[in-house]
Order: structure tokens, then C-alpha cells, then sequence
């Protein structure tokens, strides 16, 4: 499987999730900058944390209009799977590719530290691996974690079961203590906490690395791997 | 040339974090007597004057410069001589 | 026009014009000397720059001399942006500290952050990736509005630049007391990791070779600041006040990426920050290096406001800049770097043979001065020292606590936020981005994974400035085996340290006796212990009409973990293990 | 009751990185008609009418809404009808 991790001026996760999928998950990864055209040749797509273009303005707001974007947004339609983490999934709400917003933490401050998650839906691409409702250990670094959306569309997000995951303990004023969510159709996933960090049990938690592991999962059900 | 003054606030109904703890901050200094305290976004910026300004003014403000899900805006314009 | 206003250069020897820009009345007459003329306006301010005690260390050069500064690992000692250490497999480690003491006291958020900014790039203008950055803070008491504002404000600011550019903040230090009230110590230290082909120097080598600007344009930042930092904090200094500089970590982190891909190609003969005192330093500094000059054209230099004078440019602190010697006719490889991060570069002169530092402006020549008397011929001050009262009594007495209650004692302990956890700090500081953090702030030295190798770096800043105090050289001792212990407790072989030297002026000779004192205490602890003083920072005039700062002299130390099995952390393990006490 | 709405901006010379990012951002977009933006922050808050109302103001942002050594300040006041 052939991963593609986005490249913004001014990412700055993207080695890290370079590294999670080519020595946590032993699969195959490119680093693609933003001024590429075309992302069709990946089979999954990911948004690496960072500060995209310094956070100015929203964050996000100003890499959603990335000439890369514009691929990533036709791959999506496709059904491809595109992962967002952090700085990645507020380019994914600013993209519209998930809804809601992002505002800055209750605290206004920055947060880094290890969180405890749940796992609310296990039927998705990228959760296949953990069990429902599942405890998993991983960590969070972002001022701006504060998921907004009205109530129709948290109520929508629960009907549709979109809610991949929440943290157990109000760290940041989300909405539904919502720390990450799906698309209607399931392959566009958009997380704040950063599962690409804690894929070794050196660096404290390894509970990252099954989110990898169902990505791949749920690929080779639908390719026959030739090599 | 116009000068465009844009005001982002955020929508009825969006908590307004900020806001709150300039107004907690405010009352502990003692001033009581402040209410309903928010914070919003001013951008200033300069363009040439076509006829088509207004529009594009109000395309930048919904493409870009906010974000329709959480804020609202305002803006003005005024002619400037270019010296 | 504003240049017309400029005095003329008789008017700046008659009306002391230098004395505001921080020149004394002797400095101005070896600059008279050296030139056989009159300097003016923009050469004085050039001199009073590069002469000032930031740029010239000429009241501490005799005490830093004491520094043993070499080892069998030591690749780069003092002199460079940063000193470099092997640490085997063809790689080696970069690191060191600075203060930005007196710009955090004006403006706390920006002043930290550009504190920041500014050992970064020290660290990546020798060609290393950053890998971890540290800091060492010195407050007033809590209980005091104004410093808690400082607090909140210099920890947002390291945390909003060092997070946004992607750099690790992995340990610090915090104490607090009463003598640092009005002037609140922000030291940085940054470690960065490097391959020894790819070791960088500041140099302009190569006569008509391109001298290049790279990164951020230039504004009225910070004109001065290298003079203000070397002053007393006063009620006056509120008014002399520079515009403030204002850090863009999104341009630092472009500037960063682009010049690790600029060092991998030898069209790049030497690159340097412009720190402090900015175009004049690093043109200055790399030609006197290399034995040659540089001529520069200033109109070409970018500019972010309209009208500056030749004297504005020289001396801006503008962040997220470089200065950077290209070889003659491959200008367009380093400009296609620059263009693919988005940085501006331009063209602003070239390498000479004459050792001058010459400005063009408009046309015509505005300064025309030797670079080595810039760089290297400052004045060197061998200040007055004496011995404090306080220092005898203090030896004589033998005050032991009273302590009827341990526990209440201890709580009490526990309560001082010098003491307390600092995790309401930490907390705010991206500790584990690069994910090769695997121990975290809170424990003894912070410790860093070498990607793809089997090794480790540990990391530490150290210094307790009441020791210090209260005995120097002791208490320089003390800095240096504290550190040590923090790197060995973590399973790692100290390798070498940075200083960051706080006091307040040496030319109060009790001062320049602690000075002296403690210098003599780091230099015997680090020869003991063989961890060589492989660069730092020296930040006097640290204090305020309520006195100055107790002696704080910060180290900042290195260590290798030479297999990962080894790393060790402070917490106790489980229930039933046995605990040991080992040494005295 | 009064509503008063500050305007905070960055004083003359300071660096603005986000008005620049946005001009990019702006040009990028095909907007190039674009120049000089600079941005700010937009404060509001009602607070009671009293004689030194303008006093108090001036004295929160001196104080606590606008950080005087990089930012300047303007606002303006408009009586509101309590409803
Ligand atoms: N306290 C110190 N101990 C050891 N070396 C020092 C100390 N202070 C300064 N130096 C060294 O002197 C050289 C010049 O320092 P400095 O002017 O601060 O360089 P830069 O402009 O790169 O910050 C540097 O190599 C620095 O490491």
C-alpha cells in the first residue's frame, strides 16, 4: 500500500507520519509537497500536524487552498482515504471535507500531553483494529482543539455514528468531547490527537499504531497484494 | 484605490472563549460594570477601485478571511487618493 | 531626507552623540584612530554595535578565557555560531544557549519568542537540524501581578514560536526570587543534530564570490538592541526603546528547512544568522574570518518600510534573516531553494579583497571601515575586582534550620513554585514532535533518541543562583556537578556544556568579583569532569536601581547514551524495590 | 448602557506576519489586486453609562485590552436602550 503524507510550508508532523507508516507500519510512504497537482497515484492520503502557513488567519484556512487541495478533494470523492491529523484535520474542516470548526482551546492555551481516548466506532476504516469502545492512550498537542458544530450536526453526527473518538476528560471544550470524526461515507477521518506519536512503546504508547494497521486492513480487503 | 475595513465576529450561538475570560478578567480588575464581552478579527487592506470591488470584497470575505460555519462580518470602504 | 538630518560627523565628536549610542568617550577616540578620520553617523553606530559588550564580550573576555574550551570529541569550540561535539557514527551535536533577557523584560511574549528564534538559528546556521530546545527563566515572587503577567507571557512566547516551527522543548529550569523582579532572566538553549560533512562555518571566503540576503525584509526592529541589551534597565530605557521585534516562526521554520537543503550544496560557501546588530555583525564577522571584506550595495537590500537610512539597515534586528557567500556564477541553485520555501533572497554584494567593510547607498559610499577592527578590536576591559563584605560573613555563619515538624515542613517545601511541579509550564510546550522524545520534561535530563541508531542525547539546563551567591566558585561548581548528575542519573556520559553567563555590571567590582569567582568554579568542575565549554552567551548589566540579579551563571549541558537499554528516569519503578543512597 | 467597540492594531513599523500570509494567501488565490493587509483585533463589550465612562475605557485598554508596547488602539461608543 502507497501512503502520500501532504507537505505544507510550515507542516511540521509530517516526518513523524512519514516515519509512523514507514517503519511503524512497514508500508510504503512519499512525502508530497503542496504544489503537486495530482495525489491519484497513493492509495491513502494523509494531513500531517504542523502550523500550515504559520496558523495565520484560522488554521487551516490558508492550506485548504493549497493547489495539492484540490486532488486530495477529488481523491476523497472517491472513496480513497484521507486521514487528518491535527493541523491536518482543521484543514480538512476548512476544506469542507468534514463539518464543524476549530477554536481555540478553553484554557487559550496550548496543550501537550498524553490523553486517554475512547473508541466509539470500531466499523471504520480506521478503527477496524481497536475493539468498541476500547481505552487508548495517545497524545494531544494543539491550541486551537476546541471542536465546534451546531446542535443538528452533532445530533447528525451521532445518528450517523461519525464519532470515531472522544476523550475521556474535557481537555480542550470540544463539542461531545469530540476528538475525531468521519465523513457521511466513512473515508475522510479528521482526529486531533496524534496517533503517529505514539506508535512505540519507547516514546510512551503504542496505541497508535492498530488506527495504521486498520488502514492497511481494510485496503487489502479490496486489493489483491501482488507482491 | 479603496481602503476596506473587515470586521469577523464570531455567530450568535459560538462560545466565545476569548471573550469570556477578557470579561472575567475585566470584573477581577474591577471593573463591574462590563458585560458581554467579544472578540473578533479586524482586517484592513487596500485594493483597486473597480466596479466589481464590492463583489470581490465579499467573495475574499466568504473564500477566505472567515469561516461561515462560526463567523459572521462587516465591512466598510472608503476611497483613498494614492499619493 | 532623514539622511540630511543625520549629524555631521563633527557634531557627533562635539555634541557626544556616540555616548547615546553606547560608545565611551576613549572608545570614540580609538575609533577616530583606527579610521585617521571622523567616523560618520552610520559608522559610529557600526562601532558602537560591534563594540558593544553583546557583540564584543570586552568585559568578560579576560574571565572567559578561563574556560577550558577543548577535548578529544570537540569539533568546534567558541568562535562559531554554536560548538560542535562527536558523538561517533560521523555525526555530531550542536548546541547552545543564549539570553534574551532585557527584550523579555519590555515585551515578554515577543522578547521569549525571538529569544527562541535566535538559537535556532544559531544551531541550523552550522547546518544542524534542531532537535530539542531548553530554557532557563528567572522571575520575582508570584505574589507580584506584574510577574505573574511575565511568567504567562515569556511561556507563551517560547511555546508559540518553538511549537510552530516544530522543535521539541524538552527541559528547562524555573526559579524564583525577589532579585529578579524587575529584570526577569530568559535564557534558551538549543541542540541541534548534524553529519560532520555537513558542518557549516560563518565565513566569506573567496574573493568576488556573491554575498546573499536570505529570509525576512528588513524594518526598523530592534535598532539598538544589542546596545540596549547591554544597559541597565531604567524608567529611560522605556523611551529609548527600539521598536519592539516581533518573531515569525512560519518564516523560521521556511528558513530552517531551506537552509538544510542549502548546505548540502557546495555552492554555498558560508552562511550566518544576523543576530544581534544583524547585517553589520554577520558581514563583519564572516569577512574578518576569512581575512577579506565585503562590499555591500544597501539599496538592494529588502526593505519592509519606506526611506530607511544606511543606518537603520546596519543596525535592524529583523528576525528570521541570514546572511549567506555564494559561489560566483551559481547564485541561481541557492536562489532555487530559496524560491521553492517561498523565502525572498536577493543580491546585495560581494566578497572583497581589501578588509573593509564597505556600504554603498544611493550611489555613494556611506561607511568605509576595517572589518577586523570591527570585529576583533574592540576594547578589551580588565575590570576592577573586590571582594564583597557579604561574602566574609556569610562564611562565618553556621546556621542550621530548626525544624520541629517535617512534615509541615516538607509541604511547605513542596509549595514553593521554585520547587513545585512545573508541569503548568511544560504542559504548554510541544515536547514531543520529531517523536524521539522518550523522556519528558519533569524528569532529571530530558532525553532525545537518535533516529535509526541505537543512542540516545540527554539534555540539561542547571544553576542555582543562590549558591552562587552566597559562595561563586563554589556555587560554580555546584552548576556544573548538578547538570552532570541530571545527564549521568539518565544513563548518559556528559560531553560538554554551554553557559549562559547572568549578572549584573561588571563594572562594579564586587560584580566583576563574582564574575571572576564563578568562572573560576564552572572551569574547575569542567576539567574534572572533562565536559570542555564549547560555546555560550554572556548577558551583563542585569539589573535595576533595586540592585542587580544574584549571580546566575546557567549551564547547559550534553550527554551520550550509548545504547538505549541504558536510559534511565527519576520515578520509582514498583513497590517492594529497594532504594539505595550512593555517594557521600 | 453603552457598547463600545475597540479597535486593536499593530503600531507603525511593527511586523505583521499574519497580515503578510494573508496577502499571499490573497495573491495566490488570483486576488492581486490586493495590498498592504494589515490585521488586528476587534474588541466589544456594553458596559453602564456613567459620567467617566471614557475614562474607564481608555483605562481597560491601556491596561488589559491592547498591549501598548506594539499596539495601538481606537474605538468608539454608541448608546444602546437596554431591552
Ligand atoms: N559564556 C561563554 N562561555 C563560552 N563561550 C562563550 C561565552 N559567551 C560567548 N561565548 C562564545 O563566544 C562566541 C561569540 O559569541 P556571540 O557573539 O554570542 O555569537 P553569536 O553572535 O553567534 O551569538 C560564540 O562562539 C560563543 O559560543
Amino acid at each position: 500500500m502507497k501512503f502520500a503524507v501532504i507537505v505544507f510550508p510550515g507542516s511540521n508532523c509530517d516526518d513523524d507520519m512519514f516515519y509512523a507508516i514507514k517503519d511503524g507500519l512497514g508500508e510504503d510512504v512519499e512525502k508530497v509537497w503542496y504544489t503537486e497537482k495530482s495525489v491519484e497515484a497513493y492509495d491513502a492520503i494523509l494531513i500531517p500536524g504542523g502550523f500550515s502557513y504559520g496558523d495565520y488567519l484560522r488554521s487551516g484556512a490558508i492550506a485548504r487552498f493549497a493547489p495539492v487541495m484540490e486532488s486530495v478533494i477529488e481523491e476523497a470523492a472517491k472513496g480513497k482515504p484521507v486521514l487528518g491529523i491535527c493541523n491536518g484535520f482543521q484543514v480538512l474542516l476548512e476544506a469542507g471535507l468534514l463539518p464543524g470548526a476549530m477554536q481555540r482551546n478553553k484554557s487559550l492555551k496550548f496543550i501537550c500531553r498524553q490523553t486517554t481516548l475512547q473508541v466509539k466506532n470500531n466499523a471504520t476504516a480506521f478503527s477496524e483494529k481497536y475493539e468498541q469502545d476500547e481505552e487508548i492512550t495517545i497524545p494531544v498537542a494543539h491550541g486551537e482543539g476546541n471542536y465546534f458544530c451546531d446542535e443538528t450536526t452533532l445530533q447528525e453526527l451521532q445518528d450517523n455514528n461519525q464519532i470515531v473518538f472522544t476523550y475521556k476528560d474535557d481537555i480542550n471544550g470540544s463539542v461531545g468531547d469530540i476528538a475525531g470524526i468521519v465523513n457521511k461515507e466513512g473515508n475522510v477521518l479528521g482526529m486531533m490527537p496524534h496517533p503517529e506519536r505514539a506508535t512505540l512503546d519507547l516514546l510512551g504508547s503504542a496505541d497508535g499504531l492498530p488506527l495504521f494497521q486498520s488502514i492497511l486492513n481494510h485496503w487489502r480487503k479490496s486489493h489483491v497484494v501482488t507482491t | 484605490m479603496v481602503k476596506v475595513q473587515i470586521y469577523v465576529t464570531l455567530k450568535a450561538g459560538v462560545l466565545d472563549p476569548q471573550g469570556s475570560a477578557i470579561n472575567n478578567a475585566l470584573h477581577t480588575m474591577g471593573y463591574n460594570e462590563v458585560s458581554e464581552v467579544q472578540t473578533g478579527k479586524f482586517i484592513e487592506l487596500h485594493m483597486e477601485k473597480t466596479d466589481d470591488v464590492q463583489e470581490k470584497v465579499e467573495e475574499m470575505c466568504h473564500k477566505l478571511l472567515t469561516n461561515p460555519v462560526i463567523e459572521d462580518y462587516t465591512y466598510n470602504m472608503e476611497e483613498v487618493v494614492s499619493s | 531626507m532623514s539622511l540630511l538630518l543625520e549629524p555631521s560627523p563633527e557634531q557627533i565628536k562635539k555634541e557626544h552623540i556616540y555616548k547615546e549610542m553606547g560608545l565611551k568617550e576613549q572608545e570614540f577616540a580609538m575609533v577616530e584612530k583606527i579610521l585617521g578620520r571622523l567616523p560618520n553617523y552610520t559608522e559610529t553606530g557600526l562601532f558602537s554595535v560591534m563594540w558593544s559588550e553583546h557583540c564584543s564580550y570586552k568585559h568578560s573576555k579576560v574571565v572567559l578565557k578561563k574556560f577550558p574550551v577543548t577535548g578529544e570529541k570537540v569539533l568546534q569550540g567558541p568562535g562559531e555560531g554554536a560548538g560542535i561535539i562527536d558523538i561517533g557514527d560521523e555525526q555530531a551535536v550542536v548546541f547552545k544557549i543564549e539570553s534574551h533577557n532585557h527584550p523579555s523584560a519590555i515585551e515578554p511574549y515577543q522578547g521569549a519568542a525571538t529569544g527562541v528564534g535566535g538559537i535556532l538559528r544559531d544551531v541550523f546556521s552550522m547546518g544542524a537540524r534542531p532537535i530539542a530546545m531548553l530554557n532557563s527563566l528567572r522571575f520575582g515572587e508570584l505574589e507580584n501581578p506584574r510577574v505573574r503577567y511575565l511568567l504567562e507571557e515569556v511561556v507563551a512566547g517560547i511555546a508559540g514560536y518553538g511549537n510552530c516551527v516544530g522543535v521539541p522543548t524538552v527541559g528547562g529550569e524555573i526559579q524564583f526570587d525577589p532579585c529578579y523582579e524587575g529584570n526577569p532572566l530568559v535564557n534558551a538553549m538549543c541542540v541541534g543534530l548534524i553529519d560532520h560533512k555537513d558542518i557549516q562555518k560563518g565565513q566569506a571566503k573567496g574573493v568576488g564570490n556573491t554575498v546573499l540576503y536570505v529570509g525576512a525584509d528588513t524594518g526598523r526592529d530592534g535598532i539598538h538592541g544589542a546596545t540596549f541589551a547591554s544597559e541597565e534597565l531604567s524608567e529611560e530605557s522605556e523611551s529609548k526603546r527600539p521598536a519592539v521585534q516581533v518573531g515569525d516562526p512560519f518564516k523560521e521554520k521556511l528558513l530552517l528547512e531551506a537552509c538544510l537543503e542549502l548546505v548540502k550544496s557546495d555552492a554555498l560557501v558560508g552562511i550566518q544568522d544576523m543576530g544581534a546588530a544583524g547585517l553589520t555583525s554577520s558581514s563583519a564577522e564572516m569577512a574578518s574570518k576569512a581575512g577579506s571584506g565585503i562590499e555591500m550595495n544597501l539599496d538592494l537590500v529588502p526593505q519592509r518600510e519606506k526611506g530607511m537610512t544606511p543606518y537603520e539597515m546596519m543596525l535592524s534586528e529583523s528576525q528570521e534573516r541570514m546572511l549567506l557567500v555564494v559561489e560566483k556564477g551559481r547564485e541561481q541553485e541557492i536562489i532555487d531553494i530559496c524560491d521553492k520555501w517561498g523565502l525572498l533572497s536577493a543580491n546585495v554584494g560581494e566578497v572583497i579583497e581589501e578588509q573593509v567593510l564597505r556600504l554603498i547607498h544611493n550611489g555613494e559610499v556611506v561607511a568605509d571601515v576595517p572589518v577586523d577592527s570591527l570585529a576583533e578590536d574592540a576594547p578589551v576591559y580588565h575590570p576592577a575586582s573586590s571582594e564583597p563584605a557579604y561574602y566574609r560573613e556569610n562564611q562565618e555563619i553556621k546556621w542550621l534550620p530548626d525544624v520541629e515538624d517535617v512534615q509541615e515542613t516538607l509541604l511547605r517545601l513542596l509549595k514553593q513554585p521554585t520547587i513545585a511541579s512545573k508541569e503548568w509550564i511544560y504542559d504548554q510546550y510541544d515536547y514531543m514532535v520529531q517523536t524521539n522524545t522518550v523522556v519528558q520534561p519533569g524528569s532529571d535530563a530530558a532525553v532525545i533518541k537518535v533516529r535509526d541508531k541505537n543512542k540516545a542525547l540527554a539534555m540539561t539546563t542547571d544553576c542555582n543562583s543562590r549558591y552562587i551567591y552566597l559562595d561563586p566558585e563554589t556555587g560554580g561548581r555546584i552548576a556544573v556537578a548538578e547538570a552532570a548528575r541530571n545527564i549521568v542519573c539518565s544513563g548518559a556520559q556528559p560531553l560538554g556544556i554551554t553557559d549562559c553567563l547572568n549578572y549584573g555590571s561588571p563594572e562594579n567590582p564586587e560584580i566583576f568579583w563574582q564574575i571572576e569567582k564563578s568562572a573560576d568554579g564552572i572551569s574547575e568542575a569542567c576539567t574534572e569532569l572533562s565536559t570542555p565549554v564549547i560555546g555560550g552567551n554572556v548577558s551583563l548589566y542585569n539589573e535595576t536601581s533595586q540592585g542587580a540579579v544574584y549571580p546566575t551563571p546557567v549551564i547547559g549541558m550534553v550527554g551520550l547514551i550509548e545504547d538505549l537499554k541504558h536510559i534511565t528516569t527519576q520515578t520509582f519503578k514498583k513497590a517492594g524495590d529497594a532504594v539505595y543512597v550512593i555517594g557521600e
